[in-house]
């Protein structure tokens, strides 16, 4: 994304990149139940959008920003109990619920990002992952809130008194939230804090001397990350009508950095790409039984190495290349 | 600025800094002020200390002794993105270029300061945030064009030529109109013709009442241009004075300058 | 007084086990910046195929020396069909390449081996020593003096022979290494060799007490990491007390505490101390260079 | 740009349309049984015996001429353990292979992912999990083949009741099975006169248990010693117990009721007792005992098959697989509704875990006296008979 942005020609054409990346995204997600030929493919496809959103997120600040997180999964969790435990032990909504979750989880980045964000690279990594395995703990713990290890079950949505069912339902449910969260990255991309936090990835001391507040920028991003996941949680978690600590779990969150980088970095498409490659891959590599983690461990590691700048700035710089 | 002054304020005022390392003394005693309009170069052998100075000064560096003042208000070990907002920027002598934004998008980095759009809006794409853009692209790129890069603005800046990269530093540190501004070799690694031009660029920017302070290694240059020079040698400061009276002390010539240096001093007198 | 002693040993124990693997971590990140992500499962690799060998027969000093040549090889395959390819790529993506190679081992190892959880006979026996009160199992001396002994041969690695001479030069400067004629990627190699042969030996020695399984792996790797960390990543000192302290941690927090939350003391601690010390306890202080 | 990315996705599309053809095309109008087992991640020990057992039946029944003279076809997932992913699995067995029951999930958490998917489908659903959530309250299509945590809490605390002991100590695993079990034996503690004195845990991964035991062995009063887990925990438990010198008497759970416990454990597992199916000493039953046969045959094919001792949760998957096709022989039909029915009126099926009589009220058909109380010897099971 940032390349084409970069080599485009002057001004009015700026927003033009923005705009092919949102339109291919909703065109996708427009015509994807026109070709699938069962619900299944519906559900599948439902997973891509609601990991899509969450990574979507991450990528702001992974991509954007440069810091990377190894606890994002407990931002998923906190909004996937909130719709889970606001209806069953304390009589909130559905909706109400999620929304109280996202909030929460803002605050908890915001009280969490302030100490945290002071410490750089690998010991970043390590106190956020640190942060999540702390909250997948309590998840895990508290059984009489979560139901423990197994989870709990979550109350179906009602609207006007329509029981929100059904894979296409859910389908374009998160299909919207995806095409909204990625307008919104697409706009903060391209504004003023976009553009000041693509600079303190490339340069943060650079970044600080022309008056860029590194530390509140980085804050603002890790917020931002953590709302779309607690929405992602939110509707994975209404979608199921069940949550489970797994999804809060250290291995979720290195599955987000993992669809991040692979699906390129700084790139809204890319992340996408990454979501869907690490959510429907598995699904066509079942065909290998127990092959399939040994296989999908190896086209990480050759998807690495033979495209590091992640699959769509690495495919884009291919396609360059031959057209020269 | 609202704080009292003191009389016959500086721009920037370094009173008796001084910083270790791991019990090495990097640093020690230096003072000196830079006043509006003027140039005020710093100079000395590799290892003297300069760039450290530079590092204290905008605050990626706390100084173990010694302060720091901005326009006679206490500056020392404030944050750099603190200082900028009193009017300090600079440039670097290994370049920290935003390698993957364009030319015009490093210089519209540091109009940061003077954009005025919120988060919100920002998110929501607002009107305002469009204006905003374009606002803080026709300062950068009238920039650009003040330091000779106005036809690279779309460039990638990973594909820019070096000295090109050095003036998009200063460029970029402009932006920030700032009220004092450091310059780390500005000229390294520029030809002849380059270096004219950054010379004249130095020139003019301290005519607009900016305290520019040079770190330089062109001779030639330095004593062209500066109204006062400090001498630092092994982190102690030797000399403070004009280009003339710098070039006639014999502690100087002795050493800093040795035989190498007087002959470059003597041709940058011709 | 023989409960404290007690627990003491508990995270004694297992505590060596992470400083095993936390030094591993350190070895290939100085040698590298890598944080390679499969450092875990070499110590499955070790434990898993002692008992392999050991089942069909082969003595098992013997099976354990063939395990940990097994781990080097996987190493040094690891680096020279992994890392090595993608030389110069950024930091992240190597770590996701290592995790990709994490994954690989651990599908790869549940093929050639098996699901099920497996145990080693102790080295020396299974009867308990007592002092004052508390018991201490003759395999935790094992563990213990296996971890001491590592440490003090890496230090005379690193610090009398030419070649750790060289690792060192490589962690401190890669460019000035390559100047003076160190070819960096053989030290890089020789640190992924070195680094699994350690992993290993600790999947080896602890496999008695602490029984070994296919996913292993994920659990050491992730203590290992912390256990780096919190010690300061790159120092070998640090890998040690922080892998030490972690146990110690994990032990009194739930002898003293509560069990329920034994995980949680331990990243409360790390968190603690990156916020006191933001590069651990032995990371020292980098001066940032602009 | 876009069109690079679209060929790409058209690309993953064609990827997943393969893979849902490849289970279709086999023999003339098979039955599709559908599985989603934890065959491989932290539950895999678990899953993997259930899956070889599936595997190895679905193959007899079919070359012993099928069921209702149609040859079984199993379509068998791997979930990790993941229950979102276990949840995505059952609906690609729903919508796309369209099974007519499924007997799977290994856990509990999957398997309460997955219930809602075949109960709105209609579909049964033989679940290879522990906790009595799953069939309490009773859903419709949902059916389980393993004695319930609370059964395995009551035949403990019967035994320790007789044996004379009032005060428990409790140590038990932090996954879902050992807490699930936990929380069971708490509640049912009171109806036995036994008092809990200490209270402990260890997660699913730790190594070490001796601090734990230590605060157990100190707890005032402590006459014997329950550990509710499964996997290496309690086999951990076990040595560590034995380092210590605790010497009370140690009991486990059903969810270490196999051969391999035994060798983890090694000499520290002497004395310890257990709740356990016929099946871990199927040669010891009296004769008499019309569970035996079953037992023997199933223990005896399944070691020669794979080489690995027989587990109970491998005698799970067989319970449910064969419940299954005498449900569809008695209904004499392939439709999800008939199998339903027929197997909510199951009565009298011998299988591994005991003699299942469903009804709508249990759709789990097991009484307590269905566990056998085993004893360690000489590193071996043995049958211990008890007054309870």
């Amino acid at each position: 994304m940032t390349d084409a942005a970069a080599t485009s020609p002057p001004s009015r054409r700026t927003w033009s990149p923005r705009l092919v990346s949102l339109v291919f995204v909703t065109v996708v997600v427009a015509v994807l139940p026109l070709v699938f030929p069962s619900n299944y493919y519906l559900r599948v496809a439902s997973l891509v959008w609601t990991s899509g959103l969450a990574v979507v997120g991450l990528n702001l600040l992974m991509g954007l920003a440069g810091q990377v997180s190894l606890g994002h999964a407990a931002f998923l969790g906190i909004g996937a109990y909130a719709v889970a435990i606001g209806p069953t032990h304390l009589g909130v909504p559905p909706i109400p619920s999620a929304l109280a979750g996202i909030a929460l989880s803002a605050l908890v980045a915001w009280i969490v990002g302030k100490p945290i964000f002071r410490l750089k690279g690998y010991y970043l990594a390590v106190a956020t992952l640190g942060f999540g395995l702390l909250l997948a703990l309590v998840l895990t713990s508290e059984s009489a809130w979560t139901g423990g290890p197994d989870g709990m079950p979550v109350e179906r949505v009602e609207l006007f008194g329509w029981r929100v069912t059904g894979a296409l339902t859910w389908y374009w449910i998160t299909g919207v939230a995806l095409i909204i969260g990625v307008a919104l990255a697409l706009n903060l991309e391209a504004s003023p804090t976009g553009r000041a936090l693509r600079a303190l990835h490339d340069s943060e001391v650079a970044a600080s001397v022309v008056g860029v507040d590194a530390a509140r920028l980085k804050l603002t991003a890790f917020v931002v990350a953590a709302v779309y996941a607690a929405t992602s949680g939110a509707l994975l978690a209404l979608m199921n009508g069940f949550v489970t600590p797994d999804t809060a779990s250290f291995m979720h969150s290195v599955e987000f950095v993992t669809m991040v980088v692979i699906g390129g970095m700084g790139s809204v498409v890319g992340a996408l790409v990454g979501a869907a490659i690490l959510v429907a891959l598995p699904q066509a590599l079942t065909v290998l039984q127990e092959y399939e983690t040994a296989v999908l461990g190896l086209l990480i590691m050759v998807f690495m190495i033979f495209l590091r700048q992640g699959i769509v700035p690495g495919l884009i710089g291919l396609f360059r290349g031959m057209r020269r | 600025m609202t704080a009292t002054r003191t009389s016959n304020a500086a721009a920037l005022e370094v009173d008796g800094v001084g910083i270790s390392f791991g019990g090495i003394r990097a640093l020690d005693g230096v003072s000196f002020r830079a006043h509006p309009g003027e140039v005020f170069s710093i100079i000395g052998p590799n290892g003297a200390g300069k760039t450290t100075l530079f590092n204290i000064v905008s605050g990626l560096y706390r100084p173990t002794s010694g302060r720091v003042r901005i326009a006679g208000q206490e500056a020392t070990g404030l944050a750099p993105a603190r200082l900028a907002r009193r009017g300090l920027s600079r440039t670097f002598q290994n370049l920290q270029i935003f390698f993957r934004m364009t030319a015009v998008e490093n210089v519209m980095v540091g109009r940061h300061m003077a954009e005025k759009t919120g988060f919100f809006a920002d998110l929501l794409a607002l009107p305002s945030v469009g204006r905003q853009n374009r606002a803080t692209r026709a300062a950068a790129l009238a920039l650009l064009d003040r330091v000779g890069l106005a036809d690279l603005a779309d460039q990638p800046a990973g594909a820019l030529p070096y000295g090109a990269l050095k003036r998009l530093e200063i460029a970029r540190a402009l932006a920030t109109e700032p009220k004092v501004l450091l310059l780390d070799e500005p000229a390294a690694g520029c030809n002849a013709v380059e270096t004219e031009e950054i010379d004249q660029l130095i020139h003019a920017v301290a005519e607009g009442g900016v305290a520019v302070v040079l770190v330089e290694h062109d001779m030639k240059l330095v004593m062209k241009i500066s109204s006062r020079i400090l001498v630092l040698v092994q982190g102690k400061p030797l000399v403070v004075g004009t280009p003339a009276e710098v070039r006639a002390d014999p502690r100087v010539i002795e050493a800093y300058l040795g035989s190498h240096g007087e002959t470059e001093a003597a041709r940058a007198d011709r | 007084m023989a409960e404290f002693l007690q627990f003491a040993f508990s995270g004694l124990t297992v505590g060596a086990v992470y400083a095993l693997v936390a030094l591993g971590f350190t070895l290939i990140y100085n040698a590298s910046d890598v944080v390679n992500f499969a450092q875990g499962d070499f110590v499955m690799i070790g434990g898993m195929s002692t008992v392999f060998l050991y089942a069909t027969g082969v003595p098992l000093p013997l099976a354990a020396i063939i395990a940990i040549l097994t781990a080097v090889i996987v190493g040094l395959l690891l680096h020279r069909l992994a890392i090595e390819p993608a030389r110069g790529a950024s930091p992240v993506t190597l770590i996701i390449i290592t995790i990709g190679a994490s994954m690989f081992i651990r599908g790869v190892a549940q093929i050639v081996f098996d699901k099920q959880f497996h145990q080693l006979p102790a080295f020396s026996g299974d009867r308990p020593i007592e002092i004052l009160g508390a018991t201490l199992l003759p395999q935790s001396l094992w563990v213990l003096g296996g971890g001491l002994a590592v440490f003090v041969a890496l230090w005379l690695f690193l610090e009398r022979t030419l070649i750790g001479k060289a690792v060192l030069a490589t962690a401190a400067n890669r460019l000035g290494a390559r100047l003076v004629g160190i070819n960096t990627a053989v030290i890089l190699a020789i640190a992924f060799g070195v680094s699994a042969s350690i992993g290993a030996l600790a999947g080896v020695l602890a496999t008695p007490i602490t029984l070994t399984r296919f996913d292993l792996g994920t659990i050491m790797t992730l203590k290992g990491f912390a256990a780096a960390m919190l010690g300061g990543m790159g120092s070998p000192l640090g890998a040690v007390v922080g892998g030490l302290l972690l146990g110690l941690i994990e032990a009194f927090g739930a002898g003293y505490i509560s069990s329920v939350y034994k995980d949680g003391f331990s990243f409360i601690a790390i968190l603690v101390v990156l916020f006191v010390m933001p590069r651990g306890l032995f990371g020292g202080r980098s001066v940032e260079r602009v | 740009m876009s069109k690079l990315a679209s060929r790409l996705l058209g690309l993953g599309v064609s990827a997943l349309a393969v893979a849902g053809l490849a289970g279709a095309a086999l023999a003339a109008d098979p039955i599709k049984i559908g599985s989603v087992l934890s065959a491989t991640g932290p539950a895999a020990f678990l899953g993997d015996p259930e899956k070889r057992t599936l595997e190895m039946y679905v193959e007899r029944i079919n070359s012993a001429g099928g069921v209702l003279g149609r040859p079984l076809e199993l379509v068998l997932y791997d979930d990790g353990g993941d229950a979102n992913k276990a949840r995505t699995f059952a609906t690609r067995l729903i919508e796309d292979d369209e099974v007519v029951a499924m007997v799977g999930g290994t856990t509990t958490g999957t398997t309460m992912a997955m219930m809602p998917v075949f109960e709105d489908a209609s579909v049964p659903f033989i679940s290879l999990a522990g906790a009595v959530e799953i069939i309490e309250p009773v859903r419709e299509y949902v059916f389980k083949t393993p004695h319930t945590d609370r059964m395995a809490c009551e035949k403990i605390f019967a035994d320790i009741k007789a044996r004379g002991f009032t005060k428990v100590g409790l140590i038990s695993g932090t996954d879902g099975f050992g807490k699930s079990m936990r929380a069971q034996c708490m509640a049912v503690v009171g109806n036995f006169g036994i008092e809990i004195v200490a209270d402990e845990s260890y997660g699913p991964t730790d190594s070490d248990m001796t601090p734990q035991l230590t605060k157990v062995k100190n707890a005032a009063g402590v006459q014997t010693v329950v550990n509710p887990g499964f996997g290496q925990g309690p086999a951990i438990v076990t040595r560590n117990y034995a380092q210590l010198g605790i010497g009370l008497p140690l009991y486990q759970s059903h969810g270490v009721a196999s051969k391999s416990f035994i060798d983890l454990a090694g000499p520290a597992a002497e004395g310890v007792r257990l709740p356990s199916p016929a099946l871990a000493v199927a040669e010891k039953l009296p004769d008499t005992d019309q569970q035996k046969p079953v037992v023997v045959e199933y223990k005896k094919l399944y070691e020669e098959k794979t080489g690995q001792p027989v587990s109970t949760f491998g005698g799970y998957a067989y319970d449910g697989l064969h419940l299954l096709v005498a449900a569809i022989q008695k209904a004499n039909s392939t439709e999800p509704d008939a199998i339903r029915d027929a197997l909510e009126a199951t009565a009298g099926f011998v299988g591994t875990s005991g003699v299942f009589t469903m009804s709508p009220t249990d759709h789990l058909g097991l009484k307590v006296d269905s566990f056998r109380m085993l004893e360690i010897k000489d590193g071996d099971w043995t049958l211990v008979e008890t007054g309870g």
